[in-house]
């Protein structure tokens, strides 16, 4: 009975959780943090069991209310969906265990109650947007998540952060909107809004300026929601600000399920024959994302605060899954992918190492860190793998994703893309070079000796979600064909168009 | 050529109008530099999506979505009407955390200005 | 429907909302924007759309309102622009 | 705060006026206009009305932060319940017609719909007085 009410359970617990949890904290505070954990480890079961019946027997669908699909709301689970329902839902996992000792410091306590339900709300909505097959159900789901992320942004006790998160409201808001305009003309144009049928009744209508403009729409909506180039404006601010465990979070699971949803946009509602034959906006989107990639990483440089840096990187990174997207023949497909999972992990590990140091010595600022690789060995050296990750060292799986994005546009004879992804592993290399210069190669400063001696590896609960990403940094690379093995089908449902 | 532009005015002016109300509010949310004035901007801008959507769901001699005894009645379509109530929801909830937002800001710093808070911003 | 009194309606709306934007006085800019909601919903109940319109007379000239007052109250009603 | 006799005797007139408005609302909602959101907005309001007119110490007498939160949960789990309900029964979630009870399908549709718009209500009703609470008074440092 229950293994086929997977789909709807995977979104129905979290939400569910988040109220247990205000009950739970208004009883006991201590009590949030056990539920909100058991809560997650759920979820995660089940999406790796969703993840293993979608191998075995294909797509699964589900009907809310047992309304047929063109009428009522229908979710829908793939080999893509599955594969990003696991990694969200594991970086979620690992994140919630981190926040338990990190938010003593950044948050309120009365406060922490709050913190658990809206952080269930936001997984909640992320695992929503993963699952559903319907656009405005797809709408919805964003917006939760998005609210629930304003709101953890300026949970902390930093300043700025308020501010922060209002030019996030600002911009999120104007991008929902442009979403809901897209959906209306869509709407409009076909009146249906389940995703496979929108996919069988645009192919007569792809010439009309209507369809075109809802693209649009489209386009700038979710590009400003996973800050693509020249809209990541809001990024640096919340993402530096923002506490630890937060950073971590929206870093990886935010903007991931703002790509997962650009990916099925273009290529399951639109299919490849319109975003490629129609109009030249793959082109386009090269071309950003060679921008991003280069101004990205060279503001990194500039940076002084090591949230900043990682947040200016995090623009960096996104322009190589873009690349992916913008090049879309298989290899690079595959590449960009591959690109989610371990932009995932490798930026989860950085932010949560950013905020160890923050937790142990109170340095924000990279000059700050000289010297701490004596007393914190264990978190240099998971600092140390994820970068080599984000440079694209042979081992780890960023080199792997680099490599099939690199190998997908020499296929498609731009060379010049392939120099793009060099260089910019090149001026990553420059930016985080000098943090690991710091950390190991340098003395402390006089005014900071007795902070840094001071200082230990993080507690338990803390360093066990570094570990295990940085680990994972190396293992996903080594073991690649497991992630491969999912990827390739849901590489050729995506570009076959069934 | 002017006349059918004036027929095609006449026919689907409602959605002339809500483009021109959209693009007010877009440009509150833009230009003007007190907070309450964008979240302000921000409410108009989803209202005239809401009107847009709304219009779409017109049906020329249609009635209320409400089921009648009589077989014959034509109804306008129920769907946009269920979308823009959800939708609304959403609204009034961006809504609230905008204020919360807007409420902390002025008791850190003490204006609601944005051109100010920047200054601020810079100091510290 | 009537489309003269509907293309009244709408240049009402207009006129609110521009008044609501650039109205210096914060209490004023709210209450312009109630009207504005209300407008909406008269409009929206001639093109037969009830419940919408009830929910918009409900939540935006009601509760969106209540709560911007509540903020100005403990904000300020002053605005440069 | 002054405190005016006619705004005082007239809220406490129309408070019950608005409220069993509300509730028909929320009843009315599966075969008309309105429905459990709007419904709990409008009984949402008869709180917030008496919040200003007497005073938010008054309000908070009659429906506290606690008693909010507990509603706001009732609601959800109701809501919930409903759905999970059916998946029991060997629907899917929400799938109304499945329940096992003495009527035709479309009369348990109906009042299946009518407990969840209820649930829904109820939720409403608690989250917007308790946002009228946290943004109108200044909370004690």
């Amino acid at each position: 009975m229950i293994p086929d009410h997977l789909t709807i359970l995977v979104v129905i617990i979290p939400m569910l959780g988040a109220y247990t949890t205000l009950l739970a904290g208004w009883v006991k505070r201590r009590f949030c943090f056990p539920i909100a954990m058991v809560t997650i480890c759920i979820q995660f079961c089940i999406s790796l069991m969703l993840l293993y019946q979608v191998m075995k027997t294909g797509p699964l669908h589900y009907n809310l209310g047992n309304w047929l699909p063109p009428w009522g709301i229908e979710y829908v689970i793939d080999p893509l969906n599955g594969f990003v329902l696991v990694v969200l839902l594991f970086l979620s996992l690992l994140c919630c265990m981190y926040s338990r000792r990190c938010i003593v410091d950044e948050i309120e306590e009365k406060k922490i109650v709050g913190f658990y339900t809206v952080f269930l709300l936001l997984i909640a909505g992320v695992c929503g947007i993963a699952v559903t097959g319907d656009l405005f159900n797809l709408y919805v789901f964003l917006e939760i998540s998005s609210l629930a992320a304003y709101a953890l942004v300026a949970s902390g006790r930093e300043k700025k952060a308020i501010f922060a998160s209002f030019n996030y409201l600002i911009m999120g808001s104007v991008s929902a909107c442009f979403i809901l305009i897209g959906i209306g003309y869509l709407y409009i144009a076909t009146g249906t809004l389940n995703m496979a049928d929108l996919a069988r009744l645009l192919p007569p209508l792809y010439g009309s300026t209507i369809i075109q403009c809802a693209f649009i729409f489209f386009i700038v909506g979710l590009s400003i929601k996973t800050a693509l180039f020249p809209l990541h404006l809001w990024l640096p601010d919340a993402y530096s600000y923002a506490p630890s465990a937060v950073s971590a979070l929206i870093a990886t699971v935010m903007s991931k399920v703002g790509v997962y949803a650009l990916i099925r946009i273009l290529f399951t509602v639109f299919t490849p024959a319109f975003i490629i034959m129609e109009i030249p906006v793959m082109e386009l989107f090269c071309w950003i994302a060679a921008i991003a990639i280069i101004v990205g990483s060279v503001l990194a440089i500039t940076q002084t605060d090591l949230k900043r840096m990682l947040a200016y990187s995090s623009v960096s990174q996104m322009g190589y899954i873009i690349l992916a997207i913008g090049i879309a023949n298989s290899a690079a497909m595959t590449g960009g992918i591959l690109y989610i999972l371990s932009d995932a992990v490798m930026k989860g590990c950085l932010f949560m190492v950013a905020g160890a140091f923050i937790y142990s010595t109170g340095f924000r600022t990279i000059e700050d860190l000289k010297g701490i690789s004596r007393t914190m060995p264990l978190t240099a050296v998971a600092f140390f793998i994820a970068t080599a990750s984000m440079i694209g060292l042979p081992p780890t799986v960023g080199f792997m994703s680099k490599w099939f994005i690199a190998l997908g546009a020499l296929e498609s004879g731009q060379w010049f893309f392939v120099v793009i992804i060099l260089a910019g592993s090149l001026l990553t290399a420059i930016y985080s070079w000098r943090v690991i210069e710091y950390m190991y190669f340098r003395d402390p400063d006089m005014a900071h000796q007795a902070a840094v001696a001071g200082a230990n590896d993080p507690p338990a609960s803390m360093l066990i979600p570094i570990l295990v990403l940085a680990s994972a940094c190396i293992l996903c690379g080594i073991f690649v064909t497991i992630p491969l093995e999912v990827i390739e089908p849901s590489v050729t449902r995506l570009l076959g168009g069934t | 050529m002017i006349e059918t532009f004036f027929q095609s005015f006449f026919l689907r002016y409602n959605f002339y109008m809500a483009v021109i109300i959209m693009l007010i509010g877009l440009y509150a949310m833009i230009a003007k530099s007190n907070l309450i004035k964008k979240i302000i901007g921000l409410n108009i801008f989803q209202t005239a999506i809401f009107l847009f959507y709304i219009s779409s769901s017109e049906v020329t001699g249609g009635t209320a979505p409400i089921l009648m005894s009589d077989p014959g009645t034509v109804y306008v379509n129920p769907l946009p009407h269920v979308l823009i109530l959800t939708a609304i929801v959403v609204a009034v909830s961006t809504t609230a955390v905008g204020l919360a937002l807007i409420i902390r800001i002025y008791e850190t710093y003490g204006t609601i200005e944005e051109d100010e808070l920047l200054v601020q911003e810079e100091k510290t | 429907m009537i489309w003269e009194f509907n293309f009244a309606l709408f240049l009402f709306l207009i006129l609110c909302a521009i008044a609501a934007i650039t109205v210096r006085n914060l209490l004023s800019a709210v209450v312009i924007l109630s009207v504005y909601s209300l407008i909406m919903a008269v409009l929206w109940a001639e093109m037969n759309a009830v419940d919408v319109s009830f929910t918009e007379a409900a939540v935006g000239a009601g509760i969106t309102t209540v709560l911007f007052i509540a903020a100005l109250s403990r904000t300020t009603r002053r605005s440069k622009d | 705060m002054k405190q005016d006799v006619v705004i005082r005797t007239v809220c406490r007139l129309i408070v019950p006026f608005i409220q069993i408005f509300a509730l028909y609302v929320i009843i009315h909602g599966a075969s008309g206009a309105g429905g459990g959101f709007q419904g709990g907005v409008i009984f949402a309001s008869s709180f917030i009305l008496i919040g200003i007119a007497f005073g938010l110490s008054d309000a908070r007498q009659r429906i506290s932060e606690k008693a909010n939160t507990l509603l706001s949960c009732t609601g959800l789990y109701l809501y919930a319940g409903i759905g999970v309900l059916c998946i029991v029964f060997g629907g899917n979630f929400l799938g109304y017609s499945f329940i096992p009870l003495p009527l035709d399908s479309a009369a348990t549709r109906g009042l299946m719909a009518e407990i969840v718009e209820i649930g829904i209500g109820i939720t409403v009703m608690a989250v917007m007085t308790s946002i009228f609470y946290d943004i109108a008074v200044k909370e004690d440092m």
